[in-house]
C-alpha cells in the first residue's frame, strides 16, 4: 500500500503538469501547474508521513489490518485528514487554490484537458477518502498490538506539514512566481471554484456513503446502483493502471534501462577511452626492443621520412 | 674504396674488416692529399690508420678469437637496413645533385700549408679555432679519465657475472 | 592583508597549525577552530558585503583587490566578491565546517585527511573569490586534486578506480577550459586594448563572434564535467560513491558548483554570443541529465548512487536555468546551487550516519530504521522532503524560479524542454519517497535493532546544515535578493549585446 | 683580448679549475680518505655556484666564437644548482657504491667536465664549437652511464649511448656539412640570411635536427633515452635527463631561432609533428612502466613534447617561457629521481608496486615524491602548472589551439600514470614495504631545496620577470 | 682539388660510405664491427667538410679544421666505447649484440 499510495501521485501531478503545459501562454497556467506541484508534493508528504505513521502503529501494510484508527492516533487521523482534504480540493486547505489555477487555466485554453481535469480532481477525492474511511473509520480488525500514536519524531513533522497544508495556498504565490517580476494577479474565479469544489464534495460523499461503515451500505449500493458501482469499482482498475505504469514501467523497464544504459553506454565510453589508451600502449611496446641497432634504424629512417615529407610539402 | 667500405661492413671474418676499413681510412687520406691538404692528410694517417686501427685490432684480439667468423644476420634485417640506406643514398643524392654548388675555379685557390692550419688553430681572433682547441683538451683528458674509470677494476672484487 | 585574501591564507595557516599538532584530538580541534573562523569570516563577509552595498557602492565587484602576478603575460592575482560569490563562500564555510563535524571520528590518518580537506576547501574559496581567469584556473585544479587523495585513501568500495576516474575526468575537462581560457585570452584584445585574463577587462571587449562559437563550448564543457553535465557525469556516481561522507558532501556540496558558477561568470558572461549560439544545444544536453538522472537514481541500491543520479538530476536544473537567458531562471540556479550544497550535504551526511551504523548502505537490506535511530530518520525524510522540493524548504523556491524563468520562453522547444526537466520534480519524489519507505519505515530489520544513538557532533553538524535549507525556505526574498543584485550586470552583458 | 674580457668564460674557467682541483685532491686522498674527496668537490661546487651568481658582462670572445650575455649566464646558473642538487644527492649512493673501489673524485671529475661541455655548448656560436662541445658533453656522461663496471645494465646502457651518440654525431656532422656547404660558413651569425631554401639546406637542417633531438629524446630520436636511464646509475639518469637535455633544448632554440630562422616554414611544421609524436609516444610507453626509472624516462621523453610546443611560437615568449620551463624540470625531475635514487641505494626496490605503503613508512620522501610528480604534471600551485601553462600560452598566442588541445590531453594521460605512482605510495598499504630509514644531511638538504624552489619559482613571480627581461638579447 | 673529378662524384662517394656505415650499424652483430661501421660514418662526414672547404670556400680553412677536430673526437670516442665494449665482454663473456637486450619494453 505504500509503494501504491506513492505510486499513484505520480500520474496525478503528470496530469497537472500535461494540463499546465497545455494551459496557457501567459503563464497563468504554467505558474498554477508549479504551484499544484509544490502545494501537491507538500500534502502528498503529509499523507505518506501519515500512513508512514500508520504502519508503524499496527505493523502491518495491508489496509484490511486497519480501521477505526481514529481513536488510537489522533493526531494522525486529523493530519491525514487535512490532507486529505486538501487533496480533495476543498477551501481553505492549499490544493483549492493551486487545483482551482490549474482548472481555470485549463479552462481558459484547452476545455477537453479542462473536463478530463475537472473529473480525475473528483475521482482523486473519491479515491482518498476511500483510503480515509477505510483506514480510520472502518470496523476495527482484531489489533494484535494495541495500536498507538507515533512518536513525537513523526508526529510533530506530520503536524507541521499540516500547517502548511492549510496555510500555504494563502502564501502569494503569484508575486514569487511571476514571470517578469510583477505581481501577477489569480482571481478567483468562484463559478469554476464552485464547480470543483462541488465534485471534490461528490467524491467525498460516495467514499463517505461506501465506506465508512464496513459493508452495509455498500452492498446495498452494489444492488441498487449496480452500474454506478461498476463505474467505481473500474476506477480501481485505474488505480491499478497507475500501479503497473509506476511499478512495472518506470520502475523496471524505463528507470533499469536509465541505470543499466549509464553504466555500460555512458559510462562505459568513458572507461573505454582510457582502455583503449592502455590499449595502444601494450601495442606498441614492441617497438621499444631493446636493440640497439633497431633504435638505430629508427633513427635513420625517421630522419629520412621527415625529410621526404618537408621536401614534398615544399615545392620548388 | 667503396667496395672497401661494404667490404668492412660485410666480411665475416673481424679481423678482415678491420684491414678493409683500414683500406677505407687510406683511400680518405689520399684524397686529402690529392686536394693537397696534406697535414690532415697526415692527421688522417697518423690517428686512424695508426692509432685507432691498433686499438681495434688489440681489442679484437683481448675479447674474440680471430678465425670466429660474426654470426649471420636475419635476412629481414638485412633487407630493411639495405632498403633504408638505399633510400637515404637517393634522397641525399638528389639532395645534392640538385645544389648548385659555386665550385671555385682551381686557380684562385690559394696553397694551403701547415702554417696556415696551425695559425688557423691557435689564433683567437676572428675565424681562429684556439677554443674548440682548449675545449678538445678537456675533452680528451675527460675520455681518458671515463676509460680510466671503467677499465679499473678492484682486485680484491670477484667479478660478478649479473 | 585585505578580507579575500584572508579566506585563502587562514586554510594554509590551519594547515601549517595542524602539522605541527599532535594526536588526532588535536588534529581535528584545530581543523574545527580554523574552520569556525572561516565561518565567522564568511558571515562577517556578507555583513560587509550588504553594508558596502547599502552605503551605495554599486560597483559589480566589491573588496576588489589586484596584484600584478607575471607582468609578461598580464597575469593578475584579481579578487573580488559580488552577491554571488559571497553565498557561494558561504555554502562552502558551513559545509566544510559540518564536513569536519561528520568526520570527527577519523581513525586512519586524520592529519592527512584533515589537510586535505583544508586544501580542498581553499582551493573552492579561491575559485569564487577570482575575477582573473588564471588565478580562477590555478584554484580550479587545486580544488580538484585532492580529491584523488581524499577518496583513494579515505574511501570505500572500489575507492581507487573511482579515484582515478574522477581526477582524469576533471583534468580532462581542465583540458577544454584551459584551451578556453586562453582562446579567450588571445582574443581579449579584439578592440585593441591589452591581453588580459581579468574577466571584466575581457568583457568590456566584443570578442569576435566566430571566436565565441568557438571557444564557448570548451569552456562551457570544461565547467559542466564539474557540474555533471550529461554525458560526462559517470565520474560523479562511481566517485560519491566511493568517497568518505565529508568529501561525498563537499564535492556534491560545493565542488559540483564550481561548473555552474564558472558556466556563469565565466563562459557565458565573456562569451554571450557564443552562449546564444550554443544554448539549444547544451541545453538539450542539460535536460537530458535532468531526467536521466533521475529515472537512473530509481533504479539504484545504493544510498550514495542515488544521491548523485539526483545531484546529476539537480544540477542539471542549475545548467538548465542559466541556459534560459533570462533573470529569473539565473537567480533560481544560482539558488540552486545553494540549495542544494546544503541539502545534498545535509543528505550524505545522514547516509554516512546511516552507514556509519549499520555498515551497508544497500537500501533493500534496511528497513524500519526510524524506530531504532529516529533523529537520523527524521532528517533523513527532512532531506529528502527538501529535496524533492517541498515549500517551506530550500530546493522549493530554487527550483520554482528556474521552471518559471525556463516557462517564459514561448516555443515549442522550451515549452518540451521545461515540461521534461519539471517532470523529472515527480520522479525525484518516486526515489526519494521510495528510499524513506523502505529504509525508514515499515518492520524493523532484526539485525539493526541496536543501533547507537545519534552523536553530539552529527547532530551539530546536520542540525547547522537544517537550519540553513529552512533559512533558504522560509526567508527566499532575502537571498534571492542578494542575487538578483548581482545579476545586472550579467542581464546587461548577456542579454543586451 | 686580455684577462679582463677572458672573465666573460668565469663560469668555465672556474669549473675547468675545479676539474683540475679535483684531480689533484683525487691523487692526494687515498684508502679511506676518499670519502672526503667527495664533499670537496661538493663544496667547492657549491662555493663555485654561489659566486657564479655574481654579475656579469656580455660580450662575444675568440672572434665570435663564444658568447655570453645575460640569459646564458642565468641559464648556466640554472644548470649549476641543478648539478650542485645531483651532486648533494648522489653522496648517498657513491659512498654506498663505488667507495670500495676507488673511484668518488673521478665521478665528479666526469660530471664537472659534461657540465663544462654544455656551458660551451649553450655559449657557442660555431657548428664546430657545437660539435665538440657536444661530445663534450656527452662523453663523460656515457663513461658515467657504463660506471658502475660490475653492473651488466650499466655497462649496456652505456653502450647503448656511446654507439647511438656516435650514430646521432655521424648524422649530425652530415647535416652541418650541407648547412656549410649552403651557407658558406661554421659561424652562426655568418649563416643568418644565406642558408637560402634548397634541398640540400632542408635535409641539413633536419640532419642536425636529429642530432639535437637525439640529446633532447624527441620521438623517433628517443629509443635510447629509457635503456639508459635504466641501466645507468640513477644520479647520472638524473643528469642526463635535466642537465644534458635542458642544454640541448637551449642551443636547439638559439640555433632554430637565429640561424635558422629563414627557414622558418621548414621547422615550424616539424617541431609541430614531433611535439604531438613525442607527447603521445611518451605518455603511451610512460603508462605500462613498471620499473620507476624506465617510468621518468619516458616521462621525461613527453615532457620534451611539451618543450617543443613552448618553442612552436618563437619568439620572446617562447624562449622565456622554455628556459623558464626547463628551470621548473629541472627541480621536478631531480626531485622524483632523488627520492627513488634514496630509495634504491637503501633498499634497492625500483618498481612501482614495491612503493605500496611508502607514505606510512617514509612521509617526507613520498611527499617530496608526489610533490616533483604533480610538478611534472603540472598541478598547480607546484611550478610545473605554472611553466606548463605559458608553454600552452606560448603556443596559443600563434593560434595553435589544437595542438595545445592534445597536449593537455596528454597531460591528462600523464596524470593517469604519475598518479599511479601516487597511489602505490599513498592509497595502497603493503605486508612488505619499504622499511624507514633515516636520511643523510646532505640528501635531505638536496630535497628540501628542491621541494622549496618547486613551490618558489610558481608562485614567485619575479623569477619569471627576470627571465623574461632577459631574454630580449637573442638577436644576433 | 682533383682535375677530372667534380665535387658531384666526390660527394657522391661520401654519401654511399656515410650510408654503408649505416647498413653496417644496423646489420652488423659484434659490438667492435658496429663501433667500425660507425667509422665509417665519422670518416665520411669528415670528408665531406674537407670537399666542401676546398670546392667552395677555398680562402678559409673551417672545413679543414673541422675534420681534424672530427679525427679527434672520433679517437677519444672510439677509445671510450672499447673501453666499456671490453668492460661489458668482462661481465658477459659476448660481445654479441643479442645479449645488449635485457631492457625493453
Amino acid at each position: 500500500m505504500l509503494a501504491f499510495s506513492t505510486m499513484s501521485q505520480i500520474g496525478y501531478m503528470m496530469l497537472a503538469l500535461g494540463v499546465s503545459g497545455y494551459g496557457g501562454h501567459e503563464g497563468l497556467g504554467f505558474m498554477a501547474g508549479i504551484f499544484h506541484l509544490f502545494t501537491h508534493a507538500m500534502f502528498k508528504a503529509l499523507l505518506f508521513l501519515g500512513a508512514g505513521a500508520i504502519i508503524h502503529a499496527v505493523h502491518s501494510n495491508y489496509m484490511q489490518d486497519m480501521g477505526g484508527l481514529r481513536k488510537y492516533m489522533p493526531i494522525t487521523h486529523i493530519t491525514f485528514l487535512i490532507a486529505a482534504l486538501a487533496i480533495s480540493g476543498i477551501p481553505p486547505f492549499a490544493g483549492f487554490f493551486s487545483k482551482d489555477e490549474i482548472l481555470a487555466a485549463a479552462f481558459e485554453h484547452n476545455f477537453p484537458v479542462f473536463v478530463i481535469g475537472y473529473i480525475v480532481a473528483g475521482m482523486t477525492a473519491f479515491y482518498m477518502f476511500r483510503l480515509y474511511f477505510r483506514i480510520f473509520w472502518w470496523n476495527e480488525p482484531d489489533y494484535k498490538h494495541k495500536p498507538h500514536e507515533a512518536p513525537k519524531t513523526m508526529t510533530i513533522p506530520l503536524l507541521i506539514l499540516a500547517f502548511m497544508s492549510i496555510f500555504s495556498g494563502f502564501i502569494p504565490f503569484d508575486e514569487f512566481v511571476s514571470p517578469d517580476n510583477k505581481p501577477f494577479h489569480s482571481h478567483i474565479d468562484w463559478t469554476l471554484a464552485g464547480l470543483s469544489i462541488g465534485i471534490g464534495v461528490i467524491g467525498i460523499l460516495a467514499a463517505l456513503l461506501f465506506y465508512k461503515k464496513e459493508k452495509d451500505l455498500s452492498q446495498r449500493f452494489r444492488y441498487a446502483f449496480g452500474d454506478f458501482y461498476k463505474w467505481t469499482y473500474n476506477k480501481f482498475y485505474i488505480d491499478d493502471i497507475y500501479f503497473f505504469v509506476t511499478k512495472t514501467i518506470i520502475f523496471k523497464y524505463i528507470s533499469s534501462s536509465f541505470a543499466w544504459f549509464d553504466r555500460h553506454i555512458v559510462d562505459g565510453t568513458m572507461n573505454g577511452i582510457g582502455n583503449g589508451t592502455v590499449w595502444i600502449s601494450t601495442k606498441i611496446k614492441k617497438l621499444q626492443s631493446g636493440s640497439v641497432q633497431d633504435y638505430a634504424m629508427f633513427f635513420v629512417s625517421g630522419v629520412l621520412i621527415i625529410i621526404l615529407i618537408v621536401w614534398f610539402s615544399i615545392n620548388y | 674504396m667503396i667496395v672497401f667500405a661494404a667490404m668492412t661492413v660485410s666480411n665475416k671474418n673481424i679481423m678482415r674488416s678491420i684491414i678493409y676499413l683500414l683500406f677505407v681510412l687510406i683511400g680518405m687520406a689520399a684524397i686529402y692529399f690529392m686536394i693537397e691538404f696534406y697535414f690532415l692528410g697526415a692527421v688522417q694517417l697518423t690517428v686512424y690508420a695508426g692509432g685507432i686501427i691498433v686499438l681495434y685490432v688489440n681489442s679484437v684480439m683481448l675479447v674474440e678469437k680471430i678465425n670466429n667468423p660474426l654470426p649471420s644476420v636475419a635476412l629481414w634485417r638485412r633487407l630493411l637496413a639495405g632498403f633504408l640506406s638505399a633510400f637515404g643514398i637517393i634522397l641525399t643524392l638528389f639532395a645534392v645533385w640538385s645544389y648548385d654548388f659555386a665550385v671555385v675555379a682551381e686557380n684562385q685557390a690559394k696553397e694551403i700549408s701547415i702554417e696556415d692550419v696551425g695559425l688557423t688553430l691557435l689564433s683567437y681572433g676572428d675565424h681562429g679555432y684556439i677554443l674548440p682547441f682548449e675545449v678538445i683538451s678537456v675533452l680528451l683528458l675527460a675520455a681518458m679519465v671515463g676509460a680510466i674509470v671503467i677499465a679499473k677494476t678492484n682486485k680484491h672484487e670477484q667479478i660478478t657475472n649479473k | 592583508m585585505d578580507i579575500l585574501t584572508l579566506f585563502v591564507v587562514i586554510p594554509v595557516l590551519t594547515v601549517v597549525a595542524l602539522v605541527f599538532s599532535k594526536g588526532i584530538k588535536q588534529h581535528r580541534v584545530v581543523a574545527l577552530i580554523g574552520f569556525i573562523i572561516q565561518t565567522l569570516m564568511s558571515f562577517n563577509l556578507i555583513y560587509q558585503y550588504l553594508h558596502e552595498r547599502a552605503a551605495g557602492n554599486h560597483d559589480v565587484m566589491v573588496f576588489t583587490k589586484d596584484v600584478m602576478w607575471f607582468a609578461p603575460m598580464n597575469i593578475h592575482y584579481a579578487i573580488g566578491v559580488d552577491g554571488i560569490s559571497v553565498l557561494m563562500i558561504l555554502l562552502t564555510s558551513i559545509i566544510v565546517l559540518t564536513g569536519i563535524f561528520i568526520s570527527w571520528k577519523v581513525d586512519d590518518l586524520p592529519k592527512e585527511f584533515f589537510i586535505s580537506l583544508i586544501v580542498l576547501a581553499s582551493g573552492v574559496y579561491g575559485f569564487f573569490i577570482s575575477v582573473d581567469l588564471f588565478t580562477m584556473f590555478v584554484f580550479y585544479e587545486i580544488a580538484v586534486i585532492p580529491m584523488y587523495l581524499l577518496i583513494g585513501i579515505w574511501g570505500s568500495g572500489p575507492r581507487e578506480y573511482a579515484a582515478m576516474k574522477l581526477t582524469i575526468m576533471l583534468m580532462g575537462a581542465s583540458a577544454l577550459l584551459l584551451v578556453g581560457i586562453l582562446g579567450v585570452y588571445f582574443n581579449s584584445n579584439a578592440d585593441g586594448g591589452a591581453l588580459t585574463f581579468n574577466i571584466f577587462e575581457i568583457a568590456k571587449v566584443n570578442i569576435p563572434v566566430d571566436a565565441q562559437k568557438l571557444f564557448f563550448p570548451f569552456l562551457f564543457i570544461g565547467f559542466a564535467v564539474i557540474g555533471a553535465l550529461f554525458p560526462f557525469h559517470t565520474w560523479s556516481p562511481d566517485g560519491h560513491a566511493s568517497a568518505p561522507t565529508a568529501v561525498s558532501m563537499l564535492h556534491a556540496g560545493v565542488l559540483m558548483k564550481l561548473g555552474g558558477y564558472g558556466i556563469f561568470r565565466v563562459a557565458m558572461y565573456v562569451m554571450p554570443a557564443g552562449a546564444h549560439y550554443w544554448a539549444n544545444f547544451f541545453m538539450v544536453l542539460a535536460v537530458i541529465g535532468v531526467f536521466y538522472g533521475a529515472l537512473a537514481a530509481i533504479k539504484q541500491k545504493d544510498l550514495k548512487y542515488i544521491n548523485a543520479y539526483s545531484s546529476v538530476s539537480h544540477l542539471g536544473l542549475v545548467l538548465l536555468g542559466l541556459l534560459m537567458m533570462n533573470e529569473i531562471a539565473w537567480k533560481g540556479a544560482m539558488l540552486q546551487s545553494l540549495s542544494h550544497g546544503f541539502i545534498t550535504a545535509l543528505f550524505f551526511a545522514m547516509i554516512g550516519v546511516i552507514y556509519g551504523r549499520t555498515h551497508t548502505r544497500i537500501v533493500t537490506k534496511m528497513s524500519g530504521l526510524l524506530n531504532v535511530i529516529p533523529v537520523a530518520g527524521a532528517l533523513y525524510v527532512i532531506a529528502g522532503m527538501a529535496n524533492l522540493g517541498l515549500p517551506g524548504f530550500s530546493g522549493f523556491v530554487a527550483e520554482m524560479n528556474i521552471f518559471v524563468g525556463a516557462f517564459q520562453h514561448a516555443d515549442t522547444f522550451h515549452r518540451v524542454i521545461t515540461i521534461l526537466a519539471v517532470s523529472s520534480i515527480v520522479v525525484t519524489a518516486v526515489y526519494i519517497l521510495r528510499v524513506v519507505g523502505m529504509m525508514l519505515m515499515g518492520p524493523t530489520t532484526p539485525e539493526f535493532k541496536n543501533l547507537p544513538k545519534i552523536s553530539w557532533y552529527e547532530k551539530t553538524g546536520t542540525y547547522i546544515l537544517v537550519l540553513f535549507i529552512v533559512l533558504i525556505g522560509v526567508f527566499p526574498f532575502w537571498w534571492g535578493g542578494i542575487i538578483t543584485d548581482s545579476i545586472g550586470p550579467f542581464i546587461e552583458k548577456i542579454l543586451t549585446f | 683580448m686580455d684577462l679582463n674580457s677572458l672573465m666573460l668564460m668565469r663560469h668555465e674557467l672556474i669549473l675547468t679549475l675545479l676539474i683540475l682541483i679535483l684531480l689533484i685532491v683525487d691523487i692526494v686522498f687515498t684508502g679511506e680518505n676518499k670519502k672526503k674527496v667527495s664533499y670537496i668537490a661538493v663544496a667547492l661546487f657549491a662555493l663555485y655556484t654561489l659566486i657564479s651568481f655574481l654579475p656579469l658582462k656580455e660580450g662575444t670572445l675568440f672572434g665570435g666564437m663564444f658568447e655570453t650575455n645575460k640569459m646564458i649566464s642565468s641559464f648556466k646558473n640554472i644548470l649549476n644548482i641543478g648539478v650542485l642538487l645531483i651532486s648533494l644527492l648522489s653522496i648517498n649512493w657513491l659512498h654506498n657504491k663505488t667507495l670500495k673501489h676507488q673511484k668518488v673524485g673521478e665521478f665528479f671529475i666526469l660530471l664537472f667536465a659534461s657540465l663544462l661541455g654544455m656551458f660551451f655548448l649553450i655559449s657557442s656560436r660555431n657548428f664546430l664549437m657545437l660539435y665538440v662541445s657536444l661530445e663534450l658533453s656527452t662523453l663523460p656522461v656515457t663513461a658515467l652511464a657504463a660506471y658502475d663496471i660490475y653492473s651488466r645494465k650499466s655497462s649496456e646502457a652505456g653502450i647503448k649511448l656511446i654507439l647511438s651518440a656516435a650514430i646521432s654525431s655521424g648524422i649530425f656532422l652530415f647535416g652541418i656539412s650541407f648547412i656549410y656547404a649552403a651557407g658558406g660558413s661554421l659561424y652562426f651569425h655568418d649563416l643568418v640570411g644565406s642558408i637560402g631554401h634548397s634541398y640540400l639546406s632542408i635535409a641539413g637542417l633536419i640532419m642536425f635536427f636529429a642530432g639535437l633531438a637525439f640529446k633532447i629524446s624527441l620521438v623517433p630520436f628517443h629509443f635510447w633515452t629509457a635503456d639508459v636511464y635504466e641501466g645507468a646509475p640513477t644520479p647520472v639518469s638524473n643528469y642526463l635527463s635535466v642537465i644534458s637535455k635542458s642544454a640541448a633544448v637551449f642551443i636547439l632554440m638559439i640555433t632554430l631561432f637565429v640561424t635558422f630562422r629563414e627557414l622558418i616554414d621548414i621547422w615550424t611544421p616539424i617541431l609541430y609533428g614531433l611535439s604531438i609524436l613525442t607527447m603521445f609516444i611518451g605518455n603511451f610507453f610512460a603508462l605500462r612502466q613498471q620499473n620507476l626509472k624506465r617510468f621518468l624516462a619516458f616521462s621525461s621523453v613527453a615532457q620534451a613534447g611539451f618543450v617543443m610546443m613552448g618553442m612552436l611560437a618563437a619568439n620572446q615568449l617562447a624562449v622565456a617561457t622554455v628556459i623558464y620551463f626547463m628551470a621548473i624540470y629541472i627541480f621536478s625531475n631531480i626531485g622524483a629521481f632523488g627520492v627513488i635514487q634514496v630509495v634504491e641505494t637503501k633498499s634497492g626496490k625500483l618498481n612501482i608496486d614495491d612503493y605500496n605503503g611508502f607514505y606510512r613508512t617514509n612521509p617526507n620522501l613520498a611527499l617530496v615524491l608526489m610533490l616533483s610528480l604533480f610538478s611534472l604534471a603540472g598541478i598547480p600551485p607546484i611550478a610545473g602548472f605554472f611553466g606548463k601553462f605559458f608553454l600552452y600560452t606560448s603556443a596559443a598566442s600563434k593560434g595553435y589551439y589544437l595542438l595545445v588541445f592534445i597536449a593537455v590531453v596528454n597531460v591528462t594521460i600523464s596524470l593517469y600514470y604519475y598518479l599511479l605512482v601516487v597511489r602505490a605510495a599513498f592509497l595502497r598499504t603493503s605486508d612488505n614495504p619499504i622499511p624507514y630509514f633515516k636520511n643523510d644531511a646532505l640528501t635531505r638538504i638536496g630535497l628540501i631545496i628542491v621541494v622549496v624552489s618547486l613551490f618558489l619559482i610558481g608562485l614567485y613571480s619575479p623569477l619569471y620577470d627576470y627571465i623574461n627581461s632577459v631574454v630580449n638579447v637573442l638577436n644576433i | 682539388m682533383i682535375s677530372g673529378i667534380s665535387i658531384y662524384e666526390i660527394l657522391t662517394v661520401s654519401t654511399i660510405i656515410f650510408f654503408i656505415g649505416i647498413y653496417g650499424f644496423a646489420t652488423r652483430k659484434n659490438l667492435i664491427a658496429m663501433l667500425m661501421s660507425v667509422e665509417l660514418i665519422l670518416n665520411s662526414a669528415a670528408l665531406n667538410f674537407v670537399i666542401f672547404n676546398k670546392y667552395l670556400f677555398p680562402e678559409e680553412l673551417g672545413g679543414a679544421i673541422f675534420s681534424i677536430f672530427i679525427i679527434a673526437v672520433a679517437a677519444a670516442e672510439t677509445a671510450l666505447a672499447l673501453a666499456i665494449i671490453i668492460n661489458l665482454y668482462r661481465l658477459i663473456m659476448s660481445l654479441k649484440t643479442d645479449d645488449l637486450e635485457t631492457m625493453k619494453y
